[in-house]
This record gives structure tokens, C-alpha cells and sequence, in this order.
């Protein structure tokens, strides 16, 4: 079975590196400031107990007031698995660091929420639309999207 | 040596017409037809027997709708193909992309020239056959080339590029895999070749056999050899921008090929028109249709190898055992000429068999060049 | 000293006959070496993901078939036990055992194909493809008896599947499983030791295992990488903790054991197949569930070891009748992140074996 | 236009987004069809003579595929011509990835506007005489994502279609059917007609 890893373990394990990013605890992650999100990935990664080396999905949804962008890890040594999310506010123009730099797993679906979402990664290598054209307007998955032309 | 060339002094005795007063153009009338009408009657057989055949191998019923047995299926093909409408790209290179077909088609029919039917009965019985069948023969490669330039096409490039480098490569060991039948018969007429094959030179010659039907798959194109078609890379190789009659010229060129260098085999290794009972020409399509069907065989069954493996075998593989077959051939016909058949083809089998085994020693599989 | 060339810009699909769909790749090719690969998506973009936010729980399912259209039956399987976890309903016992007969069957189906078409890659026309095709088409007739369709059942509910088994089903399939493994071993004889198969596919497009990990491959192409991870046996859904069963793995992670990977999973479909026939209890199939349910409000991420992969929903609900947001994660999509490093510096011919060994399905690399 | 040959380019991607932009606003409306072939079209009929009938028995016995196939239903036209249904017995085995050796399209599966221009010039590279069959749902009207924002709703927005075979995925059967009708028009067709 794949256990969840509670928020409150991973921030108890990594007290001293997450000074100040964790915005709220959930019960199966937790809420961390967008800008520090390079920083509390590489942790969670290289964490001796943690060990989060797999990079399984990367959600983007629209919640009208803001944007979210949630993380999903698994530890393969230890079977267990975490959520790591992020919140952003301003919806004009998203903008958070990308993950490509420790797992090039997050490539395409940070590309996939660019191309669906609208949320710029800096730092990506490649950031420009996947699924869509070029000179598609707007971004389908906004609640707002009406079609396209 | 005038007499080679002149092809009226080529007009075997034993044809009826050698000696009437214009027997020369009677003579170039009758083959003429008839090696057209035969190749191209023959290549719509053998589509057919292509289609229906690997439809066996792979377990369904293959063309049966258009006329008796589907036997018009290949007749209904070439009635499309040809009233297709011709379309030429607008930045492709006319001249040659006009000359390219004609270019690939017509050494294919010309190497029938000097392939005799029976005793004498040939177009022209030159004294130097087998040299002119290889020097037409690679004239092929230059058409394949032409088009796939002519095109303006990236996948047909690469298509042309592999055409040079393999015909190229397999000329080598296409042609001294015949050397050691030509020591042995001493002769490089065909019709003498075949008249000497009291036992086929399959028996005595295992190993050149083996070498000319590998060099021969390369040479036309088939599996595991058919890089210039690579329907799965190459979309469909050189002739990729081609329609209508000049894809259909290809086409034909492609079964020509496969017949001619059958009948090659046939001829050179399996005693031509030679058999009991059964008249000459009846031996000869028999045998023709046998290393045809095993052409077949071999192409609904095996993989394709990749470009350096193609060359990689050549050169490394086929090149150093043509050599040491006519070694040994030439061993035995000057020093012992008296060798009994058997043990003549035993020890070139023996040879063949421990090659194999050693180079298989050699042999890594896989990785990004051949490693031997 | 090294002769200039010049790179060419070489297409490769979306229109191509081994780009298994409507792949492309923008490969800079000097001479027949690839220098340089972008994966182009999007050709077959349907955004389900946007049509799911407009359609109603049950309204949805048959969506999902359409992901991976050569193993339906999986992302069904995936999507109703997503909602299922996430409204708690339960499921009958014999549906739960007649689930994992559908995604076994589909995942033998799949695995048939894709061993097929890795050796149409490779060039050999069309004959192992036919004969595994044959094989398929028998399984699919058992699925047809079951759903009615052929190739996108629309058969999985919340709360069970939409009916039960016809009489003839079991013994079909009981007669199927008898012959295959003698199938699989005439697959064998042919191709296992086949020297241009070796030549072609070892050591060729090796995805190492940090590779693999670093960047999120599942499946087949995991494990083949030498890492031993099931969804399965790692976090079992629906009965599979029942069922006795390995997890192949292959050791250098190059096509060839991707391929071999493929045959040993197919081995092991049939026996978790054995062991589900004869277990299978009589009772009901369906815990009837509202034809507009409304799940409570919360986010679900479930998964499932899919014939490509982990397949996973990401569902948000709202506390309405439709999905408020729903991510698929696709294994086909994450399979082909290390394309790229994969195919860079290898030949025309040799990528696109190593792209058919990774065996996408474009319908769920899209979406 | 100079477009610089690099494949991580993104002129290239603006230039083939700028042809998808103009191929979805020109076609809004579907492309008239050849129709009235099926209902007695007297003249044409008696005018058809001996070459005609030559040229269309050979036409429609030997219709070659080409290979563009986009979703779903390839998998029913895979089935169709393996062992099981043997669409070779037609003579169409011959599947040409090459459009210009092709006579017949089959458009198996979903078309969205990204894959339309290539669809389109596929089409466009075939040679004279030249057919169209939609297959399934989507190839109609789109099908169960018409709805979507990047689906074309059927491919006679875009290409000239003979046959519609409706199902999702039609079944081979329903296939063989739509193709026995193609041979059917193909027999109709008149030399001088063009």
C-alpha cells in the first residue's frame, strides 16, 4: 500500500529548510510558497528519510480567485507518497519557478499546464505550447476559456 | 577481340534461323519479344504469386476477387497505376526525374540478353556473359539514385544515399561469389556455364551460393535488405514523389529485378534450363519460381537491418568468405582437377559452416555501430 | 579530418506509418544520424480534460475509453474506481473480480499490439503483427460478448460494472487460456533469438534506471530499466492483493527488454487470469448509484498499473454533478519525456524502434 | 518565407499555427459533396463504354490506402485487413504511406485543427483519381467531441467526402460494407468525365 505521507511529518523532518515557505498543513501535504518551491522540492528529494525521487503528476486547476498547482511525489524505496501545492494569485500573469532542473519528468507537464493554464515556468528550457497551436488564444482549462478563436 | 563485341557472331548454331539471310534481325525480333513479353507476363505471375503467397504466410486468403484465383489482381493494378494522373513536384529536378525510371527499368530487361532459354537459345551468346550481366546490372542503382536526387525530397535522399552505399557495397561479393563458378566451368558464358552443370553448381559451390543469393536480396532490394524502401523509416524511399506510370516503371523495375537475378540463380547455381522429362524452358521458370517463392519466404519473415549492420556485413562478412571460396575453388581446379564432385562441394560446405561459426564468435548484437 | 555537412530538417509524422498514430518528431539529421529531436504533440488534442468539467460523472465514462483506445477497459477502470474512492462507494465482490479479467484481458491485448508493431518498426512485414493480431482478435470477441462493442466497451459503472457476464464467457475464456501459452511460446521460437533482432534492439536506446525515475517513466519501460515497481503490488487496487503474480523486470533498460518485458507481463495477465476464473464467486454485479450523483466536495488522485503505465485520475469535485477539474495523468505523455536524450545521437532506423519499443497510444498522449 | 531549419524553433511552430488560423476561419461550412452518384444518373450511365468499364473494374479492384490514420478507428481498419477480415482478398492490402501512390483516404478517427492542414495536403499531394471515405463518428460530424475546441466537426469541412460509415468505431463488417459502396461509385465513374 501506498501511504500517504502526513504535512505534518514532512515539516517536522525538514523543520530548519522550510522556514517560512509552508503557508498551511493538510493532511496529506502541504501548502508552500511558490517561490520557494525549487528549494522544498530538492529537500523533499534528497531528504535521507523522505526520499520523494519520483515525480508522478503535476495538476494545474482554476479556482477562480486563484491558480493551484499541485504535486504529487512518490518515495519507490519507502512506498509512500506526498502532495506539495502552490498557490498563485495573480491570474493575469502566473509565473513560478520550474522543477525541470531536478526531475526532467516535470518537462511536458509543466509545458501541459503552460499550453492549458496559462502559468509561465521561468527556467524551463522549452516553454511554449504542447497540445495547441501557436496563436491559439487564451487557455482552455480557465474557468473563463470560451473557445478559442 | 573483335568477336566480342560484334553480337551477330554471338547467333548460336543450333537455332534454326543462324544461317537465313537476315537470321541476325529475325533472331533479335523473336528474343527481343519475347524476353519482353516473357518478364513482363511473368512479373504479373509473380506479383500475384508474391501477394497470395505471403497472405499463406501470414495466415489469410491474400488477393481472390479480381478474375479466377485473383490472377488479374496485378492486370487491374497496372490499369490504375497507369491512368493515374503523373504529377511531377514543382521544385523537383524534370529532366532527370523524367529519365530516372526509364534509366532504373532498362539494364533489368537487358540482362536477360545472354540468359539462355535452352541449348544456344539466347539473345547473345557472349562469350563474357557474366561480365555483362554485373556491368548492367549496377546501372540500376545509378536510376534509383537519379530519382531519389530528381525528387527534392529529404526522405528520398536519404533513400538514394543508402542506394549508393549498399548496391555499391554488394557488387563486391555478387560478383566474386561467381568467380569460383566461373574457375570450375571455365567458362564466363552463360550457356557454357549451364552446359557444364552435369550437377548443379549448388552441390560444388554451397558457399557462392550462399554469398550470391545474400548478395542478390541486397542488390534487390528485399528483406532483410530493404533499405531503400524501409516502409517504416524511409515512408517509401526514392520513389516517393512519383505517380502514375513512372511509379508503376518503378514498381515493375523492383519484380523485374527480383526475376532476373532469380533466374541468375537459376542459371548459374541450379542448372539453368538443365532437367529430365520436362522441356527446357518448363525447367527453367520452375526453378526460377522456386528461388523466387524462397525470396518471398524470407521477406514475410525476417527484420530489416540498419544501415552500418547492412554494410558492416559486406564488407566484414561476405567480402572475406567470397575470397577464401575462391581460394580453395582455385586450389582444387589447378591442383587436383580430378577432385570427385562430393568432396569438391563437402569441403566448401565444411568451409561455409566453420566460417559461420566463427564469425558468430565475433559477433556482439546490438549497440549504436557493428561490432565484430 | 572530418568532412562538413550540412543538417537537414527532418519530418517524421504526423502522417508516418510507424509514428503509431499521429506522432511527429522534428528530427535534425546529419546524414542518418539524428543530432537533434523535438516530440511534437497535440495532433490528436481533443481536450477531454475541458469536456469533463462539461459532463456529468456518469456522462464521462465513455470519454475515458477514448484515451488509450487499445486498452479502454483500463481507463475505465481507473476513472470509476477515481470517483469511487472518492464518493466511497463500495463494489460487489464478482465485480471486482470481473474488473480484473476486463484489464487483464485489455492489458494482454495491448501488450499484443505492442510487440507487433515493434516488429513492424523493425521491418519485418507484417506477419508477427498478424499473427498476434489473430490472438487479439480472439479476446476481443470475448470482450464483445461482454459489452457489446469491440474495441470502446463503455462498460465499467460506479459501483460495479453495467451487467453481468453472459454464461459463455468464462468457459471461452477458460478454452482461450488453455492455448495461449503455447501461442506465446511460437512468438518466442521466432523472434526471442532472432540474430537481426538481437542486432537491432540490444543495447539500443538504453534508458537508464536513475533516467527512468528522474524522469517519471512507468510501466513496461520502468521496469524494464531494472526497477521493480507495480501499482499492483505497490499500492493494489481493486483485489489485485489476492492474486499471485510477478513483476518482470529487465537489467540494461535498451528495446530488448522492453520487448521481453512485454512477453513475461503477457505470461503473467494469464495467470493472474487462472487464478480470477477460478475464484470468481456468483452474486451481484452493481451497487446501483444515482444516475446524477454528486460526490462530496474534495480532491481524489487514484491510479492504476495501466498496460502503459501508471494511469492516474486526479479528481476535484465541488459538491455538484460534474467534475469540478479532472487531471489524467498519462503514462503514454510521461513515457516520452526521455525521448529526446533517448534518440539524440542514434540512427533514423534505430529511433524509430526505440519509439515504437515505448509503445505510446497518441489518444492518450493527447487527450 | 525563410524559416530557420532548427527543430526546436519556434518560427517554424508560428508558421504552421499561422495555417491552422487560416484553414479554420475558410473552412466554416462543409465543402459541397459529389452527390446524386447513388440515384439514377441516366446519362452518365449510357454513356459508360467498354474502356470504362476496363478502366473502372481495374480502379476499383485495386484501391491503395494510404496510411493516414488518426485515432481510434485505425484499430477496426487494422482488424479489417488482418488475417480475420483479409481485406487483401480486394486487392487493398497495399497500404502506401506515400500519398502520391494512394487512391483512397480512410479518415479513421478524430481530426482536430491542428492535424487539419496535414490532412488537407496529404489530400491535396494525391494523385487524380482520387476517394474519400469517412470512417466513424468523428469522421462525420465529430462525434462525441464535437463539442470540443480543438476538434474539426467532420472531415467534409475540409476534404470531399464519397462515403460516410457511421459508428464508433464502425465494425469491420460496417467497414467492408462502406467499401463495397466506394467500389460501387468507383464503377460509375465515366472516362470522359475525368
Amino acid at each position: 500500500m501506498t501511504v500517504a505521507i502526513t504535512g505534518e511529518e514532512v515539516v517536522g523532518a525538514l523543520d530548519k529548510e522550510l522556514k517560512g515557505a509552508v503557508k498551511s498543513v493538510e493532511s496529506e501535504g502541504i501548502l508552500v510558497q511558490a517561490e520557494k518551491i525549487l528549494d522544498i522540492a530538492l529537500c523533499v528529494k534528497n531528504n535521507k528519510n523522505l526520499k520523494l525521487d519520483y515525480l508522478v503528476s503535476i495538476t494545474g486547476t482554476d479556482y477562480i480567485d486563484y491558480l493551484e498547482v499541485s504535486y504529487l511525489f512518490y518515495s519507490l524505496d519507502n512506498n509512500k507518497r506526498f502532495t506539495l501545492k502552490v498557490r498563485l494569485e495573480n491570474k493575469s500573469n502566473p509565473a513560478m519557478p520550474s522543477l525541470t532542473g531536478i526531475w526532467i519528468g516535470a518537462e511536458l507537464q509543466e509545458r501541459e499546464i503552460y499550453d492549458l493554464l496559462g502559468i509561465t515556468f521561468s527556467g524551463h528550457p522549452n516553454m511554449k505550447r504542447i497540445f495547441l497551436w501557436e496563436g491559439f488564444h487564451g487557455h482552455p482549462l480557465r474557468k473563463d476559456f470560451s473557445n478559442g478563436n | 577481340m573483335p568477336e566480342l563485341i560484334t553480337v551477330g557472331a554471338a547467333i548460336s548454331p543450333n537455332l534454326p534461323w543462324s544461317d537465313w539471310q537476315f537470321g541476325f534481325w529475325i533472331h533479335l525480333l523473336i528474343f527481343g519479344i519475347g524476353i519482353i513479353s516473357l518478364l513482363l507476363g511473368s512479373v504479373i505471375i509473380f506479383i500475384w504469386l508474391e501477394r497470395r503467397l505471403v497472405g499463406r504466410f501470414q495466415r489469410r486468403l491474400g488477393p481472390n476477387r479480381a478474375g479466377p484465383l485473383g490472377l488479374l489482381q496485378s492486370v487491374a493494378d497496372v490499369i490504375k497505376i497507369l491512368t493515374k494522373e503523373d504529377i511531377v513536384p514543382s521544385r523537383a529536378d524534370k529532366l532527370i526525374f523524367w529519365i530516372a525510371p526509364i534509366v532504373a527499368f532498362t539494364p533489368v530487361v537487358l540482362m536477360l540478353a545472354v540468359v539462355p532459354v535452352a541449348d544456344g537459345a539466347l539473345l547473345a551468346d557472349l562469350n563474357i556473359g557474366i561480365l555483362f550481366v554485373i556491368a548492367i546490372s549496377s546501372i540500376t542503382a545509378l536510376g534509383v539514385f537519379m530519382a531519389g536526387w530528381a525528387s527534392y525530397n529529404k526522405y528520398s535522399i536519404l533513400s538514394a544515399m543508402r542506394t549508393v552505399a549498399q548496391l555499391v557495397s554488394y557488387e563486391m561479393p555478387l560478383i566474386l561469389s561467381m568467380v569460383g563458378v566461373v574457375i570450375i566451368a571455365g567458362s564466363l558464358s552463360l550457356n557454357d556455364i549451364v552446359k557444364t552443370q552435369t550437377v548443379p553448381f549448388i552441390v560444388l559451390q554451397p558457399a557462392g551460393f550462399f554469398i550470391f543469393f545474400i548478395a542478390s536480396l541486397a542488390e534487390i532490394n528485399r528483406t532483410p535488405f530493404d533499405l531503400l524502401e524501409a516502409d517504416s523509416e524511409l515512408v517509401a524511399g526514392y520513389n516517393i514523389e512519383y505517380s502514375g506510370m513512372k511509379f508503376a516503371t518503378f514498381y515493375l523495375t523492383e519484380y523485374c529485378e527480383a526475376i532476373v537475378l532469380s533466374t541468375l540463380a537459376a542459371t548459374i547455381f541450379l542448372g539453368g534450363w538443365q532437367g529430365p522429362w520436362l522441356p527446357p524452358i518448363v525447367w527453367l521458370l520452375l526453378k526460377i519460381g522456386i528461388v523466387f517463392c524462397f525470396i518471398v519466404w524470407i521477406r514475410s519473415t525476417l527484420p530489416r537491418l540498419r544501415i552500418d549492420q547492412v554494410m558492416g556485413f559486406a564488407w566484414k562478412f561476405l567480402l572475406p568468405l567470397a575470397i577464401l571460396n575462391i581460394f580453395v575453388t582455385s586450389i582444387f581446379v589447378a591442383l587436383w582437377p580430378e577432385t570427385p564432385a562430393w568432396l569438391m562441394g563437402l569441403t566448401n560446405l565444411a568451409i561455409l559452416v566453420a566460417y559461420i561459426l566463427f564469425w558468430s564468435k565475433l559477433f556482439k548484437p546490438g549497440g549504436k555501430a557493428v561490432a565484430v | 579530418m572530418a568532412i562538413k555537412t550540412e543538417p537537414i530538417l527532418l519530418n517524421l509524422g504526423p502522417i508516418h506509418p510507424s509514428t503509431h498514430g499521429v506522432f511527429r518528431m522534428r528530427a535534425l539529421v546529419d546524414g542518418e544520424v539524428i543530432t537533434d529531436i523535438e516530440p511534437v504533440f497535440g495532433y490528436l488534442h481533443r481536450g477531454i480534460e475541458k469536456l469533463a468539467e462539461q459532463k456529468s460523472y456518469r456522462q464521462f465514462i465513455p470519454l475515458t475509453d477514448r484515451l488509450d483506445y487499445v486498452a479502454s477497459m483500463n481507463n475505465n477502470l481507473a476513472y470509476v474506481t477515481a470517483v469511487e474512492k472518492l464518493a466511497g462507494i463500495e463494489v460487489p465482490e464478482r465485480a471486482e473480480y470481473i474488473r480484473v479479467i476486463m484489464s487483464e484481458i485489455q492489458r494482454i491485448i495491448s501488450h499484443l499490439l505492442g510487440i507487433g508493431s515493434f516488429f513492424n518498426d523493425m521491418g519485418t512485414f507484417f506477419t508477427p503483427f498478424f499473427y498476434m493480431f489473430i490472438q487479439k482478435e480472439k479476446l476481443t470477441d470475448l470482450l464483445e460478448m461482454v459489452s457489446g462493442q469491440r474495441l470502446l466497451f463503455n462498460y465499467m459503472r460506479f459501483g460495479g460494472v453495467s451487467h453481468d457476464l453472459p454464461d459463455e464467457f468464462l468457459p471461452a475464456l477458460n478454452t482461450f487460456l488453455k492455448e495461449m501459452p503455447a501461442e506465446i511460446d511460437k512468438y518466442e521460437r521466432l523472434l526471442k533469438e532472432n540474430e537481426i533482432v538481437l542486432a537491432r534492439s540490444k543495447k539500443v536506446g538504453i534508458l537508464s534506471p536513475d533516467m527512468a525515475i528522474n524522469s517519471s517513466a512507468s510501466g513496461p519501460v520502468l521496469r524494464a530499466s531494472g526497477i521493480e515497481w507495480d501499482i499492483r503490488k505497490a499500492d493494489p487496487y481493486s483485489i489485485y492483493d489476492r492474486f499471485d503474480f510477478d513483476i518482470p523486470t529487465g537489467t540494461v533498460g535498451d528495446c530488448y527488454d522492453r520487448y521481453r518485458v512485454r512477453v513475461e507481463e503477457l505470461r503473467q495477465s494469464i495467470r493472474i487470469l487462472e487464478q480470477a476464473v477460478a475464484g470468481i464467486p456468483k452474486g451481484k454485479v452493481l451497487n446501483p448509484v444515482p444516475l446524477r450523483f454528486r460526490p462530496p466536495e474534495g480532491e481524489v488522485y487514484s491510479h492504476i498499473e495501466s498496460n502503459k503505465g501508471e494511469l492516474g485520475f486526479h479528481v476535484i469535485s465541488d459538491g455538484s454533478d460534474k467534475p469540478y477539474r479532472l487531471h489524467i495523468r498519462a503514462p503514454s505523455l510521461l513515457n516520452l519525456t526521455a525521448l529526446r536524450k533517448m534518440l539524440t545521437g542514434w540512427k533514423i532506423a534505430d529511433a524509430i524502434i526505440i519509439f515504437g519499443s515505448i509503445d505510446i497510444c497518441v489518444g492518450e498522449v493527447d487527450r | 518565407m525563410e524559416i530557420r531549419t532548427d527543430s526546436t524553433s519556434l518560427d517554424i511552430d508560428r508558421h504552421e499555427g499561422n495555417l491552422i488560423k487560416e484553414l479554420r476561419s475558410s473552412s466554416t461550412k462543409p465543402v459541397t459533396e459529389p452527390s446524386g452518384w447513388l440515384s439514377e444518373d441516366l446519362k452518365r450511365n449510357i454513356f459508360l463504354t467498354t474502356v470504362d468499364n476496363v478502366l473502372n473494374w481495374g480502379r476499383k479492384s485495386s484501391l491503395w490506402t494510404e496510411t493516414a490514420f488518426t485515432a481510434c478507428c485505425t484499430f477496426e481498419f487494422i482488424s479489417l485487413s488482418s488475417s480475420r477480415f483479409d481485406i487483401a482478398r480486394f486487392g487493398m492490402e497495399v497500404l502506401r504511406s506515400s500519398p502520391r501512390h494512394a487512391d483512397l483516404i480512410i479518415t479513421a478517427g478524430t481530426l482536430t485543427w491542428k492535424m487539419a492542414p496535414q490532412i488537407k495536403r496529404v489530400y491535396e499531394q494525391m494523385a487524380e483519381p482520387k476517394w474519400v471515405i469517412a470512417m466513424g463518428a468523428c469522421g462525420i460530424t465529430g462525434g462525441i467531441f464535437a463539442d470540443s475546441y480543438s476538434v474539426v466537426p467532420g472531415y467534409n469541412r475540409i476534404l470531399p467526402i464519397d462515403v460516410y460509415i457511421p459508428g464508433c468505431p464502425p465494425r469491420p463488417e460496417a467497414l467492408l460494407a462502406g467499401i463495397e459502396l466506394l467500389r460501387k461509385k468507383v464503377e460509375k465513374r465515366s472516362f470522359l468525365q475525368g
